[in-house]
């Protein structure tokens, strides 16, 4: 089997003589014998497979998931989003999908310009100077964002809102947990008095616009809050939402974070997605991430190129704005032709069916008896809380019978929202869908009341 | 003849109205949105994204496309990078809406295809490390070495050592080393490497201490060298109380041969996007599973893909974790190619993966070492250091970067330039498993021919390169007047 | 420098034992099918067909790419070749196995999703040329000629008129109108064009006979003008108790505007891969749908998609049937895709595609007449014809050939040149709908450049190409040795 | 809507000035107004629909195609073979897809090499001294030779035999039917007595081999009766057979011919694939279609062009050797792609495995009392006819209900071979398929026998 190796045995043997040895093993002497004896992948196949089996197999993962046949109702920074065709046509171009970082600006002018753009296209939609060429998704770029304020401020204080993402919130968590001395404070955005009083030792106030649960609340106290204790205001925000919204850096963010998986990235079971950080340049100097600059070659020639290299680790290494090298370059690249292809009227028409979806879904859900929507005066974007009767898995299950992902249960995330279920809507979600959503959720929900749910449904729960 | 124009800025191609993508209209009566949302959060002005028919953008992103060099069209010998071919039939995964479209919150038993994954994935790394549990978390080599390290603070705390503060890394080391230890909040302490560029025992005793938590060593070194002291070196960090850190950059150099919990490492990190093959998409995304002892297992980020004989299943019961470092699971998509790539070349293949990887490098080491000095001339692993030794008597001006940046105009990516630190002036080459004799005699053919070039006609190396669609960049004004974004072309910095 | 090479012969690349693809192992005690197979009918030498990896044959095959023009990279002002841009949505094809691994065997009822594709595109095509049935089944135009003189000649015969055997066409007319009529075993009348390039009305009235039994057309005719006597003609050939054929590579010039039915035409081809879009694939493959009259439907090749109210099916059920041309029911992709295209568009948007598109062959007329002579210089549709008259006049070697091998240094395709015969020194330009018009202003400007070049420097014009990978192609030499096949160079011939 | 067009309004008007008219209407007065007037497009949608509504719609017509989803064991020239991943990211670059024909060939040189290494390959399967760059498929390509033939040998006779394809055969017939005085006999391969004695009128003959029924037959006496006669010896093939059996030039032939779908190309409901046609050198000047040469351009490199066009329609008009234009080079891509990556060793395992597996399924099959080969002396290849005790339609629908194509009804084609099923294995075929059409046929059976079919079968029989 040849597999992917190219040469011949008779190569092999060809250049084990250049190199002037007898036996392949000749080459590995410098390992100790203990190490080498006996080694065996017991776990894997022996030999590997041909590609029919390969393309078998794959087929096969994908047939034993069940998401793409269901109208999906599953939101919470991730989004079933329409992805143009062009995009795939242009990722898929080995130019692009198999080469490498670009450290040599002479054969790499394609990556850097579509990472220029790229950088231009979030700072328009964020209200942001700068943005940098993308880190591992929103949870560590609004990670990198705290961090950055950290080394900005020299303060010690994190303030973080409840509503933003859990797992955004987790991942901050565990990177800070290695930093001395720092703290981070969770508050609910509802609270008005959190924000009452000035606090000098806060390094930097994080949002969520839309939040979590999907509201869209006034950052103005915050903002003020922040001005008045010299803390940085930080933004995360789903960039689709800012085709509508207004860019952060229009009331008074100094940092906007988010995730770009809605720019035509697959859901792809939560990855890979990316990051992307933007900022005022009086903070360029501590925003973490590569960064592609312009500039011209010997001969004048407007070009690309990677810059402020000094803040990173291959030059700074341990004092370096962070440890990021390998990055998400790749979905950069759809994000830009994403971007590109829709412009701003169209990335605001996306936005607006969202929104429209959501709120005709909504409505319908409210005037069900038993379901209330959960902090019913906020304004919402695209996703919203409801609150069922009863316990909120069976009645997934149910609607799941009937092919339909209903939502994100908040118990892990929010123990707080009794029986509470983000519903998520997106542009691609139709009139049909809704209607069967909410025929499935009366069925649901008279089932539930029917006391025992059906033998079957109760397994399927616990799984 | 016309000038080599590049492809303008897509600001410059937009014009008000054009659209590259047909949307579905609104209905007539569809309700305006602005009732919903409050009036002092909607846009004032749009964002200026460019606005251009499909056939612009098209040609747009082909023709930047083509400015690129990519390992589909030719050979990039970058140390430390594995820059190996990934087979096409991963890309079948792009045309799986089973997989594309699969929500990262769909319940378990809906996801059971991507569970399967992950969970096959966790077992086999497990195996070709040789270690006892797997996170697939990490989105990358340098988040897996920082999942590595705070796994490693984790687990001191859990036993009452805090007082351990230090990570003793190699100056050899790449960046991502000390600087994922530094995010941890880890003091780090460099050695020197000996002269060989491998661990200097002597140094690493004398390093060593209550102090320490972890030692964090590249192995075969990042000068392509196994460390072949390296039970010793195993026994000297158990000993003083402290773990051994795996950076598995270098791993493509051994499988089959050694595994890394063999010689004595606690943890690890593996880059599938170099070892299998995940493709690199101009810089990322990658996938850098970390790989450990049942003594850390308790530590991982959670969830992990468990299986209880009959489902898959996301288990996040697991009180000591450090948490999680990305939302969701990880870059699933490269998990999937990665177990492609495993599954393609099934445990004899890989060990010959790692045979040929390093047959290559000595056979390019052998044939190039007239020309040009080597750093560690002695067998190599899967890479080498090259430096400019020999050129630069010739004329000083030729650094080592004049000399790769002439390989351009013969169709090559330059190698790795000076890294690893500790080599002045290195080219480091690794030409992976998947370059043919007939690519290698090529390459070392055009390297034989500049080195006569140096000898005979040393301005045309130093004017390089000549061919490219752009030439000598000017770096310093780039640094000096960041320009970073079209609409701000000026920052203060 | 290295000078520029191009790609090896991929048998050049070839090594004993190499493979590009990993196939299943036979089992260890698979039999030999030589039990199974005659001795005497087995291979004694294999096929030199080449061995190399799949890096090898990505790399040579990307690289070859690269050496081509495309409408996605740039301009081709194809005249009569309609090189519009092809929407991405339509790649979708590829992805779907439902479509791609349907195997033409299906039985219907398993095949539906296919068989909705063919009868919707068939009615659409229906309405969109005003005819009362379509075949699907012709490979490309040229074959759907064919498909439609077949037509004409089974008709003539089903009404005793098989003494009819002429075929009329103008010598403006495509080389395939000719060539089809004749493999049909008519008779060609070729009738000079009169001024304008249009139909003669006089030669044709001296042409058609009793022995006539169609006249080929093309509307706009080749020199781009709408026939304005086209009732006339229609009215004459009729009279004569001929059949009128329509040449549809030109139909984008007049969808929503005129339907070749009404224009009294009896059949026509349509070519998918002008009009809607399916790619052309360096050559093909295309799909050339005919679309008749009622009189001329029971002719039909079968099988033709039909649909009972309930269910999709092929239908054999045709007596008078001409038979088939093609294996299975002809380039069901192409079908698929210019459905898709037709839908992307809608009724107002295919009338918009005609208004562009001659709109754009306007305004470029209007923008060269300065620098270029046009040959007939009056509102054209969709292209029109420019001739090397004014720059002859500067050097007499100025020929078409040297203006448009000169364009390709500006990064054009060079417009289609030498037809029609009708106009010596024929530039045929066609811009299509779905260039911008900064595309065209910066054709407009390069062709102007060359003007101008040809005057003040006219040896540059006439030794370009200077920028394409190779230059000035021995064609002459190809044809007096031609060297067809990599192992036999040298053909008698 | 902006489709794909990229104007504005705007730029309209203004494109509309400079030609000096003011309205768009005026470009189209030359159009009699009786042909204008109310003309509408009533069957197509007004507005075009959307991309998200488009990438809908082709989804919808994939699913409701049920092939892909059974085990397949059609064939009869169309075959279901592996294709491996990476001829599609090759195809599907814009570089060759959205390509034109090569006349330029200073900017061609990607497509005219491909091409000259496929005509370079299928010499090298068939024997021969030269191939074309490709016609429609298999049908045009016998036909475009026996056109040949009729040239060269200016006689006006042609037999064929009646195991060439049938759809191939229809095709001749169809040609044919417009020339005079051309006769078209069909002759029965078995029947020795067709070639007994030599007849000087004959200008071809032509079979195939392996013939539609799969049998692969002695060509001798046919070589040695064209030998004598004067006649050319015609053969069509499938080219993966040619991995394994004789090239036909080394038996005799002198022009080879057939389909390159089963090299790398989808089944897609029947095309596009691609003919191939294969002649000796003597009879080149007669071959119809592009032909690509290698020759050198001005700085001497070597290079490729279209050549020796005086044969084709666009110089010859109506004394071409054909009237074709364009034809299937994206198809040659794939073909060429494919036989690059299998090598002579791969598509010799391809045509094993497919000969194995049929000989396993047709072994099995016999053993079933009722079923019978249908001329079980002849050897055959990767297709075999099984004879059924009854009528064929109830059986295939039985094995449909089981996930199975069961082969192809000859009722049509061969009515004279009753109750006959072509049925064809290729390397895809899996030993578990196996089994299953095995058990299935046992049940279809047996149902078939317990004489009525369950109402609902046999009104999907009559569909
Ligand atoms: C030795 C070494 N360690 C760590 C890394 C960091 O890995 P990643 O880029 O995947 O974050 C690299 C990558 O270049 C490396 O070469
Ligand atoms: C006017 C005209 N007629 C007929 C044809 C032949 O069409 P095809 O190439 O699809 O066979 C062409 C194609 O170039 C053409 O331009």
């Amino acid at each position: 089997m040849q597999n992917f190796l190219p040469h011949t045995d008779a190569e092999r043997q060809a250049m084990l003589s250049v190199i002037g040895v007898e036996h392949i093993d000749a080459l590995f002497e410098d390992i100790p014998a203990s190490l080498r004896e006996g080694i065996t992948y017991h776990s894997l196949p022996t030999k590997g497979l041909s590609e029919p089996e390969l393309q078998d197999a794959i087929s096969r993962w994908a047939a034993r998931n069940q998401g793409k046949e269901m109208a999906c109702f599953l939101g919470g920074g991730a989004y079933n989003r329409f992805i143009p065709s062009a995009i795939h046509n242009l990722a898929a171009r080995s130019e692009f999908y198999t080469a490498y970082t670009p450290y040599q600006p002479e054969i790499a002018q394609g990556t850097l310009q579509v990472t220029y753009e790229f950088q231009t296209m979030i700072c328009e939609l964020t209200g942001m100077d700068v943005a940098n060429a993308s880190v591992y998704d929103g949870a560590s770029a609004v990670t990198e964002a705290a961090l950055m304020a950290l080394r900005l401020t020299k303060k010690k204080r994190i303030l973080v809102a409840r509503t933003l993402h859990p797992d955004y919130r987790q991942v901050l968590k565990t990177y800070l947990k290695g930093l001395s001395m720092v703290e981070l404070v969770e508050f609910e955005p509802a609270d008005a008095r959190c924000f009452a009083a000035s606090d000098e030792r806060v390094a930097c106030v994080i949002l969520q616009v839309p939040d979590y649960l999907g509201s869209v609340e006034n950052p103005i106290p915050i903002r003020d809050f922040c001005k008045a204790s010299g803390a940085l205001m930080v933004v995360s925000a789903d960039p689709v939402s800012l085709g509508l919204l207004k860019a952060p850096g229009d009331y008074g963010a100094d940092i906007v974070t988010g995730d770009i998986q809605p720019l035509g990235n697959h859901l792809s079971y939560g990855g890979p997605y990316g990051g992307y950080i933007a900022c005022k340049s009086q903070y360029l100097r501590q925003l973490p991430g590569r960064l592609v600059g312009r500039t011209t070659d010997k001969n004048g020639t407007v070009c690309y190129t990677l810059t402020l290299q000094t803040r990173e680790q291959h030059i700074r290494r341990e004092k370096a704005t962070s440890n990021i090298c390998t990055n998400q370059a790749l979905n950069v690249l759809k994000a830009t032709v994403y971007l590109t292809l829709l412009g701003p009227s169209g990335l605001k028409r996306v936005a607006e069916a969202s929104v429209r979806q959501a709120h005709t879904l909504a409505e319908r859900l409210l005037t069900m008896p038993g379901l209330r929507r959960y902090q019913p005066e906020k304004p919402f974007f695209n996703e919203f809380v409801i609150q069922l009767p009863g316990p909120v898995q069976p009645i997934l299950r149910q609607m799941e019978q009937r092919g339909i992902l209903a939502g994100i249960d908040l118990a892990r995330f929010y123990p707080e929202i009794e029986n509470g279920l983000l519903v998520t809507c997106t542009e691609l979600t139709t009139s049909e869908q809704i209607d069967r959503y909410v025929t499935a959720m009366k069925v649901a929900l008279q089932a539930a009341q029917g006391a025992e749910l059906p033998k079957g449904s109760m397994e399927a729960a616990c799984s | 003849m016309t000038t080599c124009v590049l492809e303008p800025c897509i600001f410059e191609l937009s014009r008000a109205g054009a659209q590259g993508v047909s949307l579905p209209q609104d209905e007539e009566d569809a309700p305006s949105v602005a009732q919903w949302l409050p009036q002092e959060m909607l846009r004032d002005a749009s964002p200026r994204l460019p606005e251009v028919s499909q056939l612009e953008a098209m040609r747009h992103f082909l023709r930047l496309s083509q400015l690129n060099h990519c390992i589909d069209k030719d050979f990039y010998p970058l140390g430390s990078c594995t820059m190996k071919y990934n087979p096409k039939v991963c890309d079948l995964y792009g045309a799986l809406e089973g997989l594309t479209r699969q929500h990262p919150m769909t319940p378990n038993h809906l996801s059971q295809g991507s569970l399967q994954v992950m969970y096959t994935l966790q077992q086999y790394l497990a195996d070709i490390t040789g270690f006892d549990a797997v996170s697939l978390q990490p989105a990358a080599g340098a988040q897996g070495e920082l999942v590595g390290m705070m796994m490693v603070k984790a687990y001191f705390e859990s036993i009452g050592q805090s007082h351990r503060t230090e990570v003793i890394i190699p100056d050899s080391a790449h960046g991502t080393n000390p600087a994922s230890a530094a995010m941890c909040g880890f003091k780090v302490v460099e050695i020197k490497s000996g002269k060989n560029g491998l661990i200097d025992l002597d140094k690493l005793k004398a390093a060593l201490s209550d102090k320490t938590t972890a030692v964090m060593l590249t192995n075969p070194s990042t000068v392509g060298l196994f460390e072949k002291d390296i039970l010793e070196v195993s026994r000297l960090v158990h000993e003083a109380g402290a773990l051994l850190y795996y950076d598995g950059a270098n791993l493509n150099a051994v499988m089959g041969q050694a595994k890394p919990a063999s010689m004595g490492f606690d943890v690890m990190h593996i880059n599938t996007h170099k070892t299998f093959a995940t493709p690199h998409g101009g810089g990322g995304p990658g996938c850098g599973p970390v790989a450990v002892t049942k003594r850390l297992a308790p530590f991982l980020p959670v969830p992990v893909a468990e299986f209880d004989g009959e489902k898959y299943f996301l288990d996040y019961e697991r009180p000591q974790s450090i948490g999680k470092v990305k939302a969701f699971y990880g870059n699933f998509e490269m998990m999937a190619r990665a177990l492609l790539y495993i599954l393609a070349y099934g445990a004899e293949g890989l060990a010959q993966v790692s045979r040929d990887a390093v047959l290559n490098a000595n056979y390019l080491r052998a044939c190039l070492k007239g020309d040009y000095q080597v750093a560690f001339d002695q067998i190599c692993k899967h890479e080498f250091i090259l430096t400019n030794a020999k050129q630069k008597a010739f004329d000083s001006h030729l650094n080592t970067m004049a000399l790769v940046k002439r390989l351009m105009d013969y169709g090559y990516h330059p190698p790795t330039v000076y890294f690893p630190l500790i080599v002045p002036e290195a080219m480091m080459i690794e030409p992976t498993e998947t370059e043919s004799k007939a690519t290698l005699d090529q390459f070392i053919a055009a390297m034989k021919a500049i080195a006569e070039e140096c000898r005979n006609n040393p301005q045309l190396v130093l004017e390089a390169p000549h061919t490219t669609p752009v030439q000598r960049v000017d770096e310093v004004a780039a640094a000096r007047n960041p320009d970073l974004n079209y609409f701000k072309p000026s920052q203060s910095g």
